[in-house]
């Protein structure tokens, strides 16, 4: 009984400091602070600023001059805006192709032999590398006269093609270096997902006939949910943001028909022939806007998962 | 005291080697000078320079002259170096290049160098097929015919970064329409649409139409059409001298190499030339200023540029200056002394950037799909009526 | 050691009440375990005990002290939870002395206690070792001592030992019981497992759906329980409920008439106001069925379950409430055949069918 | 498992099975096979049209010649002068906003969260004039800390969707047990929580250097000197300079991928934990 | 229904051998149920009748048909999995007719047997529910229905109880027994439930480590343990165990003294080959304590846990081997009393210490 006489002793008289008593509340604004901080002057501000500047003609050196949405209507009626945003289009809808590709590898190396993990690292590979490089690679791959692709098509059909010249292949040429390391990345995404598949479903299955494809389709599917989401929301955003394999590939060209909305609007505001910040502006906006229904989409699952979640 | 000179280039491999020749010149006349160079990629520095004039302004930056910079002229980015140009007389000596680097009547900056367009042709290529060095475009036109049936590409180019492309519409338009109406049309002053345009384009359209020129250079850079000539699967290629260096790094020699200027398309029209000029300019931003000046006055001196462009292979400025003994340098000399028509800079700088690069994208969708010549042109005057407003 | 005292305690998450108005007091020392069915509020009892939860409205004191707003570690708790909740990268000692540390006590102070913590438990050569390292009842023990080593006022435990296997459960059982008589603290324990009430508890906190039913020693509660609810989840197998009517009232006895089985009229010791006619539910606990009873039920038996020592004979085991019957060892009978399940009537309890309050 | 796994299937699916998998890595790198044996391609083989046939001679001198007649040294140098600290900050910053979005409940917790999450999947493109002119404006353009403010800020994002889902994961009872015994809140950040977190800063670490080192848009809109340009852009500006000089650039571009590739292979497991983490549960 | 035949069955994961040669045979429409500890092959030997492993060597035929190397599918087997591994993205009703929509079975078919399987087991009303919007029980309920949709000859259940909690367990227990019943199909089940393993079985299998230790009918093992191991796991509380030493034997009766605890030697009806002198392990189950028995022990009680029907006293509660003794109600013992613990010999067991084996 020693033990609790001392206790009462032992005690701490409560201090209520003023701290003490608030610091529950305090203390994840604290916390939140440079973090908060920085992200609204780097991110959240920039966005409106963004919007705001799209109202103006500035070449990023004199005046300011407002223009409304002159801007706005200049984007519409230019052919090059129009090729962007198709190929932009193109882009995200051949980009989701890394989705099933990706579960097609996984699903291929989601093995047990001798090696595999190696094997799955490598596999892995393109989606580490830089896409500066990537591109540099299958600039290299598409070369005309020497590249491999090229001279794999000249074996093929006797005459090669130079993809990159191509205006009409240019942004398919692209978007294949592009899928490269995305698929490696729904790869990963998929592997993982293979690996928290219920064995206890597939089992039921397995008892139930259900084999192979139907196996697939019917149990392992809609387990791989998650995963699909996030490889979907992943390469969407890819796909909208894509601008260093345009940018080292093939500069937009040949003459602009490779261009995508995020190239076209750094083209326009900052490079060579460009300095039209406020159009340049304008394009981001309206790309932002595309973007802003993906996003509304995953905010509202995330917010429905958190209702249920916690 | 030790004072530095920050120095924005862009030079290629061996002009860069001509200049730190330069540089350690001045800094052994001028102890107390340390000049720190920072070399940029060429290409990269044409985007470079828009961010570092205002962010972060060396004390000299390289560019060029003409309508090119014109708009840093205009918003002030480079400085006013006409007390330069007036202490050192350089009216007189650096004469030839005095309009283009001349805007409301100032000077801002200091021309080095200039080098010639033309022609450059393998001369093997024109044995081994047995055809003459053309004189008028109609020839050319016809050997065109004879390299192809021979398997070779009569004109190579290579407009991954455009502007090759923009050296045969100059060519073009200059021999077709004269100096004068090129003037016009890169100011602005002329439609696109204008049929003496689409004249050009049809003469053009004699080499691209039945494939004389190189397929796919619109995936290749200046340098690989380099060495498609060098090979010998290429006849011809419209290029600035800067390329002799390249064809001979790639074997050529003064045997093989061949140099014509472009032939006459329309013999009524005096012939003009294309002579970019480079240059080098004092940002406004500079830091040290009073020994930018020392540097650009020095740069202009007959010795320098004698130098230099012996090392770089191409023409120098001042007219006390003495040319190389080099048959490329002697012929563009003559050719750009004799000429009656006027030199103009290149399509890049003579049209505003803006223009340029658009109009320089549709003449290699032109080179690409010859048949939407309309659609091209439409949208080049579309885009003339909004950049010159 | 210290009472705990709540008084027209509420607590609501958003618009949702969990706990609707709970006054208890707890006195100095006493074993006070909370029971009930899942998501009655067991645990949200306990953290507004703890200062984990705010309450809404209502205080709490300990030991005379009103604690309502006061941070936890100021109120002298100290709380066991299901997961054990030990820091995984320390080691038991650190595990145990880490509050202290944290709080600014003394090192050798520290080393004292703990040391002292570990005999207790006999954790003396685990000290070294991480949680990992540890078996679920070694960490137990572990959680256990962090506890102790705060010499709180009032310990609370939140289901500690359903973690643990069967037999570990029952060993830890014993320990707690043990340690409650050495360190003489306060102590409420959330559990809901029956066993664990009935065999640690001084007190029982039958709670439903936020409210208490009924409060009382575990004997108590199992004899004497005041409704329905408490009387079918102290026990088991559960108390059978049978829907009766009253044939007449005499004497303080209540002769009843079973309405859904077959059974002759039976007089049970109780009956305040009630009258002829009036429905009850009555109540016989399984293992109040036996050969010398006075009354009997006559039932079909479908299956019986025997488990060795004991036997149950069910009656109507597909329905919703089957009848069930502790045999002795002795009873013969065979699945299939009918039986007259004979008990002692004095011990039934009646229910009234629509409040579920026992009637006396 | 799914599918099914190959050691239980006859032997012919099996040896199948084995060679297969050589051959489909192969094709499937085979940009990067061409890339890695081009850099080591005499350049002598490039000019005689020898770009696939067996090289006639290894030549790593591709490699030093990379070195020697490049910046690319100071390059990768000021790539790793961007990553590491970008990897630092960006990580200390999220460990505290996952602390403080993961363990408390306050009234704007989710809206700051999402804050977080949607800025995290804007398409930076519109960050871009505003962010060139803030850094132009504070002297920091073409510097690597202008470059790594920017990259802390916005990796904040990613990173705080990450961290707090972890820290989210951690079982609120350890926390709960310090606060009873009256752990004061910033020492259970430093003491329970931060030792939790190591495999997740360790991940995140990992990922982070990945993704900044391969950065190249804001490489390029930041920063124009070889004095300050990270690698990515640097390989590209050496790319106009080595025109029709594959041998360097393929040298060029494998040691420009070597850090992160080095990085994958010694935290592969860091890597793919939080590749999937900071995904799969976002 | 079917017999199922495993002869001489082995199975090894890599280089550990999990189940070494197991010989059983289940008759047609018996319940078979497994048990024994954590580890000891329950589930593997579940799994290789239902296919899901592949025997490492060794037969299983399923109604005379060798099926060691059919696929699961067509082994007419359905297994109940302690997951209930139910698809979460599909109704009842889908996860009920999944299997038969596998094997193409026509439409109209599939409807039919899915709406007697609900009826059977009351789904009807949550037919279009998900999985995710049942309760434990519903959800036990539709793997169980799943499995008689497909009608096997053989059900296969792993532990289909384990997470359930208490009373639905006895609920679902009952209703298994029933359905057993109804469909009188054989039936295969594992638990490490001893409840439900007396009350389920026909047969129950005692496993240990890869091994069979004994098979037979409930009450059998219960009263006729062949080992230690047995008696120790079937029973509880579990039997208790008390070192012996032999004082002699005479007329199939062998008079043991205890080592440990002090009591009067007593006389066991057993005794093979025992001779005056030898250690020998006595078994005596805690519910055979009682105040009619002849012999006793003396023990002091530690601990005595009241739970309402019956009451456990235990002496060395803090020991590795407690006695625990049932009491009767009763029985008037308080902890820290010293109590003689009456037993019946005659109900006592004999084992050899050294083998476990039973000492008949
Ligand atoms: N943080 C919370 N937010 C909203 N509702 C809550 C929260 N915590 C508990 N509840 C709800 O309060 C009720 C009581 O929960 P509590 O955890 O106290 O139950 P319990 O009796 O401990 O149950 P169990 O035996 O399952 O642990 C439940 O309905 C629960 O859903
Ligand atoms: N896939 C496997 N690989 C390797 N070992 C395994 C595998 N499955 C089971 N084992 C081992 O085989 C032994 C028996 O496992 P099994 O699951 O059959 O035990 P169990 O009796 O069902 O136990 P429990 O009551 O815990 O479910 C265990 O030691 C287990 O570790
Ligand atoms: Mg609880
Ligand atoms: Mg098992």
């Amino acid at each position: 009984m020693a033990i609790a006489d001392v206790s009462i002793s032992a005690t701490p008289a409560p201090q209520r400091s003023w701290w003490r008593r608030n610091q529950q509340r305090l203390t994840p604004w604290l916390f939140l602070l440079p973090g908060m901080a920085m992200f609204l002057v780097y991110v959240i501000w920039p966005i409106f600023e963004s919007f705001w500047l799209s109202f103006y003609d500035w070449d990023g050196l004199g005046e300011k001059v407002w223009l409304g949405w002159g801007n706005y209507a200049e984007l519409f009626d230019d052919d090059a805006f129009y090729t962007s945003l198709w190929n932009n289009v193109l882009w995200l809808v051949l980009y989701l192709l890394a989705v099933p590709a990706g579960l097609a590898i996984a699903i291929f190396l989601n093995q047990n032999v001798f090696g595999i993990r190696l094997y799955k690292s490598l596999f892995f590979f393109p989606f580490v590398i830089s896409q500066v490089v990537v591109g540099l690679m299958f600039s290299w791959f598409y070369a005309p006269n020497f590249g491999l692709f090229y001279k794999l098509i000249e074996w093929l059909t006797g005459t090669g093609v130079a993809v990159l010249a191509d205006p009409e292949l240019v942004t398919y040429g692209i978007i294949a270096a592009g899928l490269w390391p995305q698929i490696a990345y729904c790869m990963i995404l998929y592997l993982t997902g293979l690996n928290n598949v219920s064995p206890d479903q597939v089992e039921a299955a397995r008892l139930d006939g259900a084999r192979g494809l139907r196996m697939l389709w019917y149990v392992i599917l809609p387990q791989l949910r998650p995963a699909t989401f996030i490889a979907v929301v992943v390469t969407v955003i890819g796909a909208l943001r894509s601008f260093d394999l345009v940018s080292i590939m093939t500069d937009g060209g040949p003459f602009g028909s490779s261009r995508v909305l995020s190239f076209y609007m750094y083209e326009q505001a900052l490079s060579e022939y460009g300095y039209r910040m406020g159009y340049g502006a304008a394009i981001a906006v309206i790309l932002f806007l595309i973007m802003m229904i993906f996003i509304s989409g995953f905010i509202w699952k995330m917010v429905r998962d958190e209702r249920e979640g916690y | 005291q030790q004072r530095t000179l920050k120095y924005y280039a862009d030079f290629d491999p061996a002009p860069l080697a001509a200049f730190e020749a330069v540089i350690a010149d001045f800094e052994a006349a001028n102890p107390d000078i340390d000049v720190v160079l920072q070399n940029f990629d060429h290409e990269g520095y044409k985007t470079a320079i828009r961010n570092f004039l205002t962010a972060d302004a060396p004390d000299l930056a390289n560019w060029y002259a003409g309508n090119r910079m014109a708009p840093f002229v205009n918003s002030g980015q480079f400085q006013d170096v006409s007390d330069v140009w007036e202490e050192h007389n350089l009216h007189e000596s650096l004469a030839s290049a005095a309009p283009s680097m001349t805007i409301d009547g100032k000077q801002w900056g200091v021309p080095y160098t200039y080098y010639q367009w033309g022609i450059y042709y393998n001369k093997s290529v024109y044995e081994q097929v047995g055809v003459d060095v053309p004189e008028t475009w109609d020839e050319f036109v016809s050997n065109c015919e004879k390299f192809k049936a021979a398997g070779i590409d009569c004109l190579t180019t290579g407009t991954k970064a455009l502007w090759p492309g923009a050296g045969i519409f100059d060519y073009l338009n200059l021999r077709t329409n004269g100096y004068e109406f090129h003037m016009a049309l890169t100011s602005g002053e002329v439609a696109w649409t204008d049929d003496r345009v689409k004249a050009t384009f049809a003469e053009w359209g004699k080499l691209v139409e039945p494939g004389y020129i190189t397929a796919n250079h619109a995936a290749l850079d200046w340098q690989d059409a380099a060495s498609l000539l060098i090979q010998g699967k290429a006849a011809n290629y419209v290029m600035g001298n800067f390329a002799v260096a390249v064809f001979k790094d790639g074997g050529m020699t003064d045997d093989t190499l061949g140099f014509m200027p472009f032939p006459t398309i329309n013999p009524d029209v005096a012939r003009a030339e294309e002579a970019p000029t480079d240059t080098v300019h004092i940002p406004a931003g500079a830091k040290n200023v009073d020994d930018a000046k020392k540097f650009l006055a020095f740069l202009a001196t007959a010795d320098v540029q004698t130098k230099l462009n012996e090392a770089l292979g191409q023409l120098p400025i001042n007219k006390d200056s003495s040319v190389a003994d080099d048959p490329f340098i002697k012929a563009g000399f003559e050719l750009l002394s004799t000429t009656p028509g006027g030199i103009a800079q290149f399509f890049d700088r003579d049209a505003p950037a803006e223009m340029a690069k658009i109009g320089m994208e549709g003449f290699q969708q032109f080179m690409v799909q010859p048949g939407q010549i309309d659609n091209i042109l439409e949208r080049l005057e579309k885009a003339r009526q909004r950049i010159y407003k | 050691m210290a009472d705990v005292e709540l008084k027209n305690l509420k607590k609501s998450f958003g618009k949702v009440d969990v706990i609707h108005g709970v006054d208890l007091s707890i006195k100095s020392g006493e074993f006070a375990v909370f029971v009930g069915p899942s998501g009655c509020g067991k645990s949200t009892l306990l953290r507004l005990v703890a200062g984990l939860e705010e309450a809404t409205s209502g205080t709490i004191s300990i030991g005379d002290v009103d604690v309502t707003r006061v941070e936890p570690a100021d109120r002298g708790v100290a709380m066991v939870f299901q997961s054990y909740a030990l820091y995984p990268h320390m080691t038991v000692e650190e595990n145990m002395g880490f509050g202290l540390r944290m709080t600014g006590t003394d090192r050798t102070v520290i080393q004292e206690r703990v040391s002292k913590a570990a005999q207790i438990l006999h954790l003396e050569q685990l000290l070294a070792r991480k949680p990992k390292q540890l078996s679920g009842g070694q960490r137990q023990r572990v959680a256990i001592g962090r506890a102790i080593v705060r010499e709180p006022k009032v310990f609370l435990f939140d289901e500690p030992l359903s973690n643990l296997d069967a037999e570990l459960r029952v060993q830890m059982r014993l320990e707690i019981a043990r340690l409650h008589g050495e360190l003489g603290a306060t102590m409420i324990y959330v559990t809901h497992d029956q066993v664990e009430a009935m065999t640690l508890a001084d007190k029982i906190v039958v709670l439903n759906a936020g409210r208490i039913e009924q409060v009382g020693a575990p004997l108590d509660l199992y004899n004497n329980p005041h409704n329905i609810f408490v009387a079918g989840f102290i026990g088991s197998p559960k108390m059978n409920f049978l829907a009766g009517v009253v044939k007449s009232v005499s004497g303080g006895a209540t002769t009843v008439e079973l309405a859904e089985r077959s059974a002759a009229p039976f007089a049970v010791p109780a009956g305040e106001g009630l009258k002829a006619g009036d429905s009850v539910t009555v109540g016989i606990r399984p293992e109040h069925f036996g050969a010398a009873g006075t009354a009997g039920i006559d039932a079909r038996i479908d299956v019986i379950e025997h488990l060795g020592g004991v036997s149950y004979a069910y009656s109507g085991a597909g329905t919703d409430n089957p009848l069930t019957i502790a045999l002795g060892e002795d009873a013969d009978v065979a699945p299939g055949q009918d039986f007259t399940a004979r008990f002692d009537p004095s011990r039934a309890f009646l229910f009234d069918p629509s409040t579920g309050l026992r009637i006396r | 498992m799914f599918p099914r796994p190959i050691e239980h299937s006859a032997p012919p699916a099996r040896i199948a099975y084995q060679v297969a998998l050589p051959i489909a890595l192969v094709l499937w790198l085979l940009p990067l096979i061409g890339v890695a044996l081009t850099s080591v391609r005499p350049s002598g083989d490039l000019a005689a049209g020898n770009y696939f046939g067996w090289p006639s001679a290894i030549a790593f001198s591709n490699y030093a010649e990379v070195f020697q007649n490049s910046p690319i040294g100071q390059y990768i140098l000021n790539s790793f002068r961007v990553t590491i600290p970008t990897v630092i900050g960006a990580v200390a910053i999220s460990t505290m906003t996952g602390f403080a979005l993961g363990i408390y409940q306050f009234r704007s917790n989710i809206p700051i969260f999402f804050m977080f999450v949607a800025g995290n999947f804007v398409p930076f493109q519109i960050l871009m004039v505003p962010v060139r002119d803030m850094t132009v404006s504070m002297g920091l353009y073409n510097t690597t800390t202008g470059l790594v403010l920017f990259h802390i800020a916005f990796q904040s994002g990613f990173c705080t969707l990450f961290m707090r889902n972890f820290i989210r994961s951690l079982p609120r009872e350890l926390i709960e047990a310090a606060r009873v015994e009256g752990v004061a809140e910033w020492k259970i950040f430093i003491h329970i929580v931060l030792p939790l977190m190591r495999p997740a800063i360790a991940a995140l670490s990992v990922l982070v250097f990945t993704f900044i080192w391969n950065d190249y848009f804001w490489a390029t809109v930041l920063t124009t000197s070889a004095t300050t340009q990270p690698v990515t852009a640097g390989l590209y500006s050496l790319n106009g300079q080595w025109i029709a000089s594959w041998h360097l650039v393929s040298a060029g571009s494998i040691v420009a991928a070597m850090p992160p590739v080095l990085m994958f292979f010694l935290m592969q497991r860091h890597f793919i934990a939080g590749l999937t983490l900071g995904a799969t549960k976002g």
